[in-house]
């Protein structure tokens, strides 16, 4: 059988992100495929055991663009399990303010990423527009739009500014009047349902397969899979959300579960600004001298739930002034890399895009 | 006949020169819609003439000959194109069929042009754009023949002057199923989302277009402009009673240009199967029941 | 939702088809068990039929100390909520370990990363011994401990020269020598605590 | 006593060339594409620049999908090995005249992975960069700028990387093989 | 020496002399069959067109002769290709394992074809019909199949009794055999069966829908040089047959009131919408250039059909101008296919590709022929079809209007497959060795690409000719043409302006592309990827299931159809297998004999 090979990526508008999609097609139909990953492998564990573990703040947004904090957070609250360092209890609430934002910022991008595969750009610019006044609420908090390392070992890095809450508010109230139309101009646009309705399946058999978390496994098997309700990391046990979920894992539920859930944290934040405590926002992580701190031996996984899914850091320490080993665990690990080689095959080409899209792949993560 | 040349190429001119201008504003008006300012009116004429100064690459005789080609088949069917009722190059001769068939050579030689790179995502480009062209055509040609046959002649400019001698008729109201199936054709020509599949750049990297660079993508795109005058002006004539001056004729191109447009933005794509499932269905039903109706019974309003 | 029973349990199934040889609890929701390398297929099924059906991670820790391999395990029960890590030590000169697909067939990948940053061979994993994120790779697998990245920056990409050194140069000037032993010390940071 | 009468001074074919080469110029600075290709994190700033917020439509700019439309190779911070081999193939074939903008500090000198076995160091050793842009990673504002730049080296005609690269072919070469090995691979994957 | 009786002997005295001289050497075997086809050719361009030719008989007995305009303007067209495709010959005899005979049945085939059209009795057009089906059922196998002889025949079989039959209702109503008399003497009831009958006759020539089964095998199958005489000539023999029933006997039925038009020959109309519907449908997911081919040769029939059954003076003139430009178009493909055939040894198109590298003439020649044959302006195919839409549209045939615009636009795509998967794309290493075909073989290619463009662009001379065959068998008005221009019901065509305007535009484009720099010239591999590297040039040809979104939407429908001719087919084939235990055994003297004998039976049928 003569086949055909066409490449999703690197160089490709329907690819976000550095990576390579290798597809061996017949007619239009896609009969292997594999993930080639890789380009942009930068040593990251390397890089990790070989600076401070305070150094290690500045390094570690780094291995997921679309969504830095979360790497802080897994990384910080790790550290602190081995510490055993209890955080300030205003800390935990900014961290979960930052968390939810930024869960906030790549959902919007993602959804705003169905713009492209199904051509509807409006949506996209809409999208990244609120999204860059996510970032400019995060220039306010931490000095940067991207990377804050602002969740440090022992708290957060500085208090949140004055008046900043107002910003907040804005925002969420400006956001949250506007889901309507992002759902009008994606999920529920008459054109684009005919592309993702029904199409690109995800069934609970291939959810436990592969080992995808997140909305993925969310919406296939119907219960409220979310480390923040399961295993509560921070305060999320103190404030009040919903996990949404869906027993049917189209593109479409998938992308309909995001929306709700930038639903949910806008609540989570509201709540949040709410129940805040005053306080001191960061404690010294340890004695001795200002940077050269050591770290109790012990192995550590440390996760936390990204927007794509599980993200966890296993963390080891030999007592050192270095970690000794860090591991990432990138959240779409399992269905960037096995995934596509098992079941994107079959689809067509005109999905592929649109599967690497709705799956939540993000390659950063899977190369680090 | 050296003056109806002189004019027919005065108005491929015209033709490049509004729909480039036209598309820039269009640009502009779509930036709006998107919250951002849009580009200068004139960035399309910038686009054009910055990809005619580059030096772009070759594929071998084939790439260069499709795309002269295909330039010249369209040049040569704009040539063709009435204006206004006054304002035609070869009168008598402006047939309905020629435009569809004349626009096909260009089309054709694009076709070929782009498979001669030898990229397969150009061809898969191709494959969408002939089925989308399967697609359109059929609803679009019944309509046609819908007109035709009520207007008696298949002239543009005889068709447009029975609209506007029946009391300014339109056949968009005359014939208000075929007028539907009329819009849906042109946004299909036009290659508007939500059946913009040929070129879906997430989807097969802009398709077709793929391999070009330089000058080569420079004439794609004067082809582009000039196609998109004829297939808006077919469109103004057939439907919406031709125009007996410049000036309508420019309101009315354009009016429906922008409207399509912004239809189009709003809107994702189809795969190529629902293209054609889509037209199959309720626009080629539309066009027969309208045909039905105009011929057999006479009912036109 | 989660209990000291549940960890309990945990640690029956563990002991049952496997020789402990050190266990941990590291918070509410993550235990450790130190195992057998022998033992850890096993393990690892009687987890999965418990409910832990969930592989998170697996990977190395290079131990060159010991001249050991450190192979980590971690599952996760969505319903119960507790990670459990397993771990197994594994020879570090020719280091083997069967491949767990069979159990976990999202491993796969996990697999071929470990063969490629450690160069421990999984066999039972049909592609491990292929290239995945390194491509025409020429040295030793970059996450052991005795790979220094820093030479092999050095000696593969070129470095920017700077044609205007703004450093103090001028050894009369006091603070030269605090400069020295800053830069001495930065050079140890950088080098990861280790004499180069 | 001179005439004021008008005369037309014959151009030769040089002069000529660089009166039309201007003109082209024009139109190439108010017209740059870039070619969509992430190749590092500084591409998450990329959006915000091309969409609503910063609306680089304005300047004539906007995303292309293939090398051989785009004008602008834009470097998004740091580079792989495996990401380099395929940039430069990217470069190569691109359309004349081309240029290169780097983002972030990485291209620069390392930046923060200066001393990653993964990620080069330098990238004006391998193809040659028209416009740097610092930073880590450099606001929206910045990456703007660099554009704008640009467009002021074309205006001065100083954005001559791409002849830079005709000229010294073969040192560029034997850099990207000191450095890669052998560009174009062979291996499994690519068979 | 222009008499059709001596025509007839030379050239049968030619196959003879031709069976020695091949079985000599093919090369001048095949040479001697040039000159000979040639000499028969220029002798009916000579004389045919005035009608001088000589219809005296003196050396057949029982035979008689006479000329028409409808019958020279067949046999013109099918002579003119029975040349060209003769200058194939001396490069593809040796691959056929009965090589002595296929210039003498060749030859005689021709012979049959001449006595076809220009004899006037009901008997001797049957004569030679079988004459053409038995050599031509001998000259299909030597090709790939003998499986494909079969159903060829098998289905001509049909056409023949069913002819037969016809005739013989005729004479019982006339009682003579003469064919103008016993076509005008009928009516009522037995003219409509008479047109039953030789409408199926007709339809099974012409490869129509539903009897459409043995085209693509017969002309997938059947050898290379040999494939554009059936398409391009011998299906044109049911074109003929369908206007002696559509137009000559024209029973008076029930009248469809809204489009004026008998019921007959709109059903007519409705088989030939559904052959091209079928034939689009079918070329699109075919993989073989020729089987291809061959499916656009039952759309065109289609075509044919509803232009004849349109009972309009435009139609008519139509019809004959799409048979003329057909013949032209489909040659010119079959034989471009052929040279590549020959060069490569395939016609599969999923195994070849970048062809245009080595033989761009024989490319050019296919673009030609595939412009014509999808109707674009300015090749003779748009002339013929814009006069078969004035009709349609005149008559408000609005179901027929959608299946013609359909193939219409249909066949856009399916002959573009052949260009991109065969011509263009990437060039194959296996092929590197492949040079463009040999100047005998570029000779024709070259007549029938200028011919094609003639048709094109200076309508005046046919539609005159054709204008002739109207006042002879008709009563419809001619068609007013002058030298560029035709004229119809909703307007004029200006044949030459559009070509002019055409070579204006091109000129202007190629200004342009003049003007600015050179491009630099790069390899067909150094292209876009995605950036990723390719060394393979065959995982970046896009040739496997061309149209596949499309074809999957009637994947389940071609199913269906494709078990019940399964069925059908298998029945044929019991039937052939008669024929075959009857006539077809390894001794070629044995099936000579049974054809003897065949013809002394119809000798003495005559002769009662």
């Amino acid at each position: 059988m003569k086949e055909m090979k066409l490449f999703l990526g690197p160089q490709h508008p329907g690819m976000h992100g550095n990576a390579s999609v290798h597809m061996f097609v017949d007619g239009d139909i896609i009969k292997r495929s594999y993930l080639l990953p890789g380009m942009l492998y930068r040593g990251f564990e390397k890089q990790m055991e070989r600076k401070l573990w305070v150094n290690n703040i500045a390094l570690i947004p780094r291995v997921c663009v679309p969504e830095p904090d979360i790497n802080e957070m897994a990384f910080a609250s790790g550290a602190e399990k081995l510490l055993k360092l209890e955080i300030p209890e205003r800390a935990h609430w900014i961290r979960m303010i930052i968390l939810e934002f930024a869960r906030i910022s790549a959902h919007l991008m993602a959804y705003g990423g169905l713009g492209g595969p199904t051509g509807n750009y409006t949506l996209m610019y809409h999208a990244h527009a609120d999204r860059n006044n996510i970032l400019d609420i995060f220039e306010k908090i931490t000095g940067a739009r991207v990377y804050h390392q602002y969740i440090v070992i022992g708290g957060v890095r500085q208090d949140l500014p004055k008046g900043i809450e107002k910003d907040m508010h804005t925002f969420l109230d400006s956001l949250e009047s506007r889901l309507k139309e992002y759902r009008d101009l994606g999920i529920d646009n008459a054109s684009i349902i005919k592309r993702i309705k029904d199409t690109i399946m995800l069934p609970a058999e291939v959810v436990w397969e592969l080992g995808v978390t997140g909305i993925g496994m969310r919406s296939a098997v119907n219960k409220a899979y979310d480390i923040r309700k399961v295993a509560p990391y921070a305060r999320y046990d103190q404030v009040e959300f919903e996990v949404p979920v869906s027993d049917y894992s189209d593109a479409r539920s998938r992308l309909d579960i995001k929306i709700k859930e930038v639903q949910q944290s806008i609540n989570i934040i509201r709540q949040c600004l709410e129940k805040m405590p005053e306080g001191p926002v960061r404690v010294k992580p340890a004695r001795g001298q200002s940077m050269r701190w050591t770290v109790p031996k012990g192995h550590v996984y440390s996760m936390v739930e990204s927007s794509r899914g599980e993200f966890g850091y296993y963390m080891v320490s030999n007592g050192g002034t270095h970690p000794y080993r860090v591991g990432v665990r990138g959240a779409s690990y399992p269905q960037g890399l096995l995934g596509i080689e098992k079941y994107l095959p079959g689809t067509r080409i005109d999905d592929a895009a649109l599967w690497v899209d709705t799956m939540g792949i993000c390659s950063p993560e899977i190369d680090r | 006949m050296i003056v109806n040349i002189l004019v027919g190429i005065g108005i491929a001119l015209f033709g490049f020169a509004l729909q480039t201008s036209i598309g820039g504003i269009n640009r502009k008006i779509v930036g709006r819609l998107q919250k951002r300012h849009g580009p200068r009116w004139y960035q399309e004429f910038i686009d054009i003439f910055k990809l005619l100064s580059k030096r772009g690459i070759s594929h071998g005789w084939i790439y260069d000959f499709g795309v002269i080609m295909a330039l010249g088949g369209i040049i040569a069917t704009a040539m063709f194109m009435p204006l206004t009722v006054d304002i035609v190059a070869f009168k008598q001769f402006d047939n309905f069929f020629i435009f569809v068939y004349l626009l096909a050579v260009g089309m054709l030689g694009m076709a070929m042009s782009a498979s001669g790179s030898g990229n397969p995502w150009a061809s898969i480009g191709v494959m969408r754009a002939l089925t989308t062209m399967l697609a359109y055509e059929v609803p679009f040609l019944i309509v046609a023949l819908t007109i035709i046959n009520v207007s008696d002649s298949s002239s543009l400019t005889a068709i447009q002057a029975f609209q506007q001698t029946a009391g300014n008729n339109w056949f968009i109201i005359a014939l208000p199923l075929g007028g539907l199936v009329g819009v849906l054709s042109l946004m299909g020509m036009l290659g508007k989302k939500p059946f913009e599949t040929y070129i879906a750049p997430a989807e097969i990297a802009s398709g077709p277009m793929v391999e070009y660079g330089g000058k080569q993508l420079g004439m794609l795109f004067i082809l582009h402009e000039i196609s998109v005058f004829i297939e808006v002006s077919l469109f103004v004539h057939l439907f919406l009673g031709g125009a007996s001056n410049i000036f309508i004729f420019l309101i009315k191109y354009f009016t429906v240009y922008t409207v399509v447009n912004l239809i189009s933005n709003v809107n994702g794509r189809f795969k190529i199967d629902q293209v054609v499932k889509f037209f199959y269905k309720w626009p080629l039903l539309l066009a027969i029941i309208q045909a039905f109706i105009a011929i057999y019974l006479g009912w036109v309003i | 939702m989660n209990s000291m029973n549940n960890i309990e349990r945990v640690k029956e199934i563990v002991e049952k088809v496997a020789k402990v040889r050190k266990f941990e609890q590291i918070d509410k929701f993550q235990i450790a068990f130190e195992i057998e390398k022998n033992d850890v297929h096993q393990t690892l099924s009687a987890l999965k039929l418990a409910g832990w059906k969930q592989l998170s991670y697996l990977s190395a820790i290079d131990w060159i100390e010991t001249s050991k391999f450190e192979l980590v395990y971690v599952l996760f029960n969505w319903d119960e909520a507790l990670y459990i890590q397993i771990r197994a030590m594994i020879e570090r000169e020719a280091a083997e370990m069967n491949s767990i697909i069979s159990i976990f067939p999202g491993a796969k990948y996990y697999e071929r990363e470990a063969h490629e940053f450690f160069g421990i061979n999984f066999p039972g994993n049909p592609d491990y011994h292929k290239q995945l994120i390194l491509e025409n790779w020429d040295d030793i697998p970059p996450l052991r401990k005795d790979f220094d990245p820093s030479v092999y920056s050095d000696r593969k990409f070129p470095k920017r020269e700077y044609s205007v050194d703004y450093s103090v140069k001028d050894p009369e000037n006091k603070s030269f020598e605090k400069i020295k032993e800053r830069e001495k010390r930065a050079l140890s940071l950088r080098t990861g605590g280790q004499k180069k | 006593m001179k005439s004021t009468k008008f005369t037309p001074v014959p151009l030769t074919k040089a002069e000529t060339d660089k009166k039309w080469w201007e003109i082209g110029d024009f139109f190439r600075r108010n017209s740059l594409w870039l070619l969509m290709y992430c190749t590092g994190c500084c591409a998450i700033e990329l959006p915000p620049a091309m969409t609503s917020a910063y609306d680089m439509e304005r300047l004539g700019m906007g995303p292309m999908a293939t090398p051989r439309q785009a004008d602008i190779l834009l470097v998004s911070g740091y580079l792989s090995l495996k990401t380099l081999r395929r940039l430069i193939y990217t470069y190569e074939q691109m359309s004349e005249p081309r240029y290169v903008v780097a983002l972030g500090s990485c291209p620069i000198n390392g930046g923060i992975y200066h001393d990653s076995h993964a990620v080069i160091n330098q990238l004006d050793q391998y193809i040659p960069v028209d416009v740097y842009v610092a930073g880590c990673m450099p606001n929206t504002e910045a990456v703007m700028n660099g554009f704008v730049d640009l467009m002021d080296q074309i205006k001065h005609k100083r954005a001559n990387g791409w002849k830079k690269y005709h000229e010294n072919y073969s040192w560029y070469k034997a850099n990207q093989i000191t450095s890669l090995g052998e560009v174009d691979v062979h291996d499994e994957f690519h068979e | 020496m222009a008499n059709i009786e001596y025509l007839l002997l030379f050239l049968v005295g030619s196959a003879v002399i031709s069976y020695f001289l091949t079985r000599l050497n093919s090369f001048i075997g095949s040479i001697f069959t040039i000159f000979a086809t040639m000499f028969v050719f220029v002798s009916l361009a000579a004389y045919g067109f005035n009608m001088n030719l000589d219809t005296t008989v003196s050396l057949l007995p029982w035979f008689s002769f006479s000329q028409t305009y409808l019958g020279f303007f067949f046999v013109i067209i099918i002579a003119f290709i029975y040349l060209m495709v003769s200058f194939f010959h001396p490069y593809f005899l040796d691959k056929y394992p009965y090589k002595n005979s296929y210039n003498l049945l060749f030859l005689l085939s021709l012979a049959g074809i001449i006595g076809a059209f220009y004899t006037d009795h009901f008997l001797q057009l049957f004569f030679f019909f079988e004459m053409i089906i038995w050599t031509t059922m001998f000259l299909i196998p030597q090709g790939k199949s003998r499986e494909a002889a079969v159903s060829y025949f098998g289905f001509s079989l049909t056409g023949s009794v069913a002819l037969l039959i016809g005739i013989f209702v005729i004479y019982q109503n006339v009682g003579r055999f003469d064919i103008q008399a016993g076509l005008a003497g009928i009516s009522g009831t037995t003219s409509v069966f008479v047109f039953v009958l030789f409408m199926i006759a007709a339809l099974a020539k012409l490869g129509t829908f539903p009897l459409h089964i043995w085209l693509p095998l017969a002309h997938g199958n059947a050898p290379h040089p040999f494939s554009p005489v059936l398409s391009g000539a011998l299906v044109k023999l049911g074109a003929f047959i369908g206007i002696l029933a559509l137009i000559k006997i024209n029973p008076i039925g029930p009248v469809i009131g809204a489009i004026d038009l008998a019921l007959g020959q709109y059903i007519i109309a409705f088989i030939g919408s559904l052959s091209i519907v079928f034939g689009t449908l079918m070329a699109i997911k075919e993989d073989d250039a020729k089987k291809l081919l061959a499916y656009s040769s039952m759309s065109h029939g289609g075509y044919i059909l509803v232009a004849f059954s349109a009972l309009n003076g435009f139609a008519f003139a139509g019809g004959l101008y799409h048979i003329l430009a057909h013949a032209l178009a489909s040659a010119g493909a079959f034989m471009a296919i052929a040279a590549v055939a020959r060069a490569t040894g395939t016609t599969k198109m999923k195994e070849l590709g970048g062809m245009i590298h080595k033989m761009p003439i024989t490319y050019l020649a296919y673009l030609i022929a595939i412009i014509s044959m999808a109707g674009i302006p300015p090749m003779g195919g748009f002339i013929s079809k814009w006069l078969i839409f004035q009709a349609v549209i005149d008559r408000g045939m609005i179901l027929i209007a959608v299946a013609v615009f359909f193939g219409s636009v249909g066949s856009f795509l399916y002959v573009f497959r052949p260009l991109a998967a065969l011509f263009l794309g990437q060039e194959f290493r296996e092929y590197k060795h492949v040079k463009e075909a040999p100047l005998l073989m570029l000779i024709p290619t070259f007549i029938i690409m200028g011919l094609n463009i003639y048709t094109g662009v200076i309508p005046k001379q046919i539609i005159d000719f054709i204008n002739n065959i109207i006042g002879e068998n008709t009563a419809f008005a001619p068609v007013v043409a002058t030298t560029f221009t035709v004229t119809a019901t909703y307007g004029t065509l200006n044949a030459g302006l559009i070509a002019l305007i055409f070579g204006v535009g091109v000129a202007i484009a190629f200004i342009i592309f003049i003007l600015m720099k050179k491009s630099r010239k790069v390899e067909l591999m150094d292209t876009y990827t995605a950036a990723n590297f390719v060394h393979d040039e065959h995982l970046l040809h896009y040739s496997v299931d061309f149209y596949a979104p499309l074809e999957r939407m009637y994947e389940k429908q071609s199913h269906w159809m494709k078990k019940f001719y399964d069925a059908l087919a298998h029945k044929v084939k019991e039937v052939g297998k008669l024929a075959k235990y009857l006539f077809m055994s390894n001794n070629i003297g044995v099936t000579l004999i049974w054809i003897l004998v065949i013809i002394v039976l119809l000798i003495g049928v005559v002769a009662l």
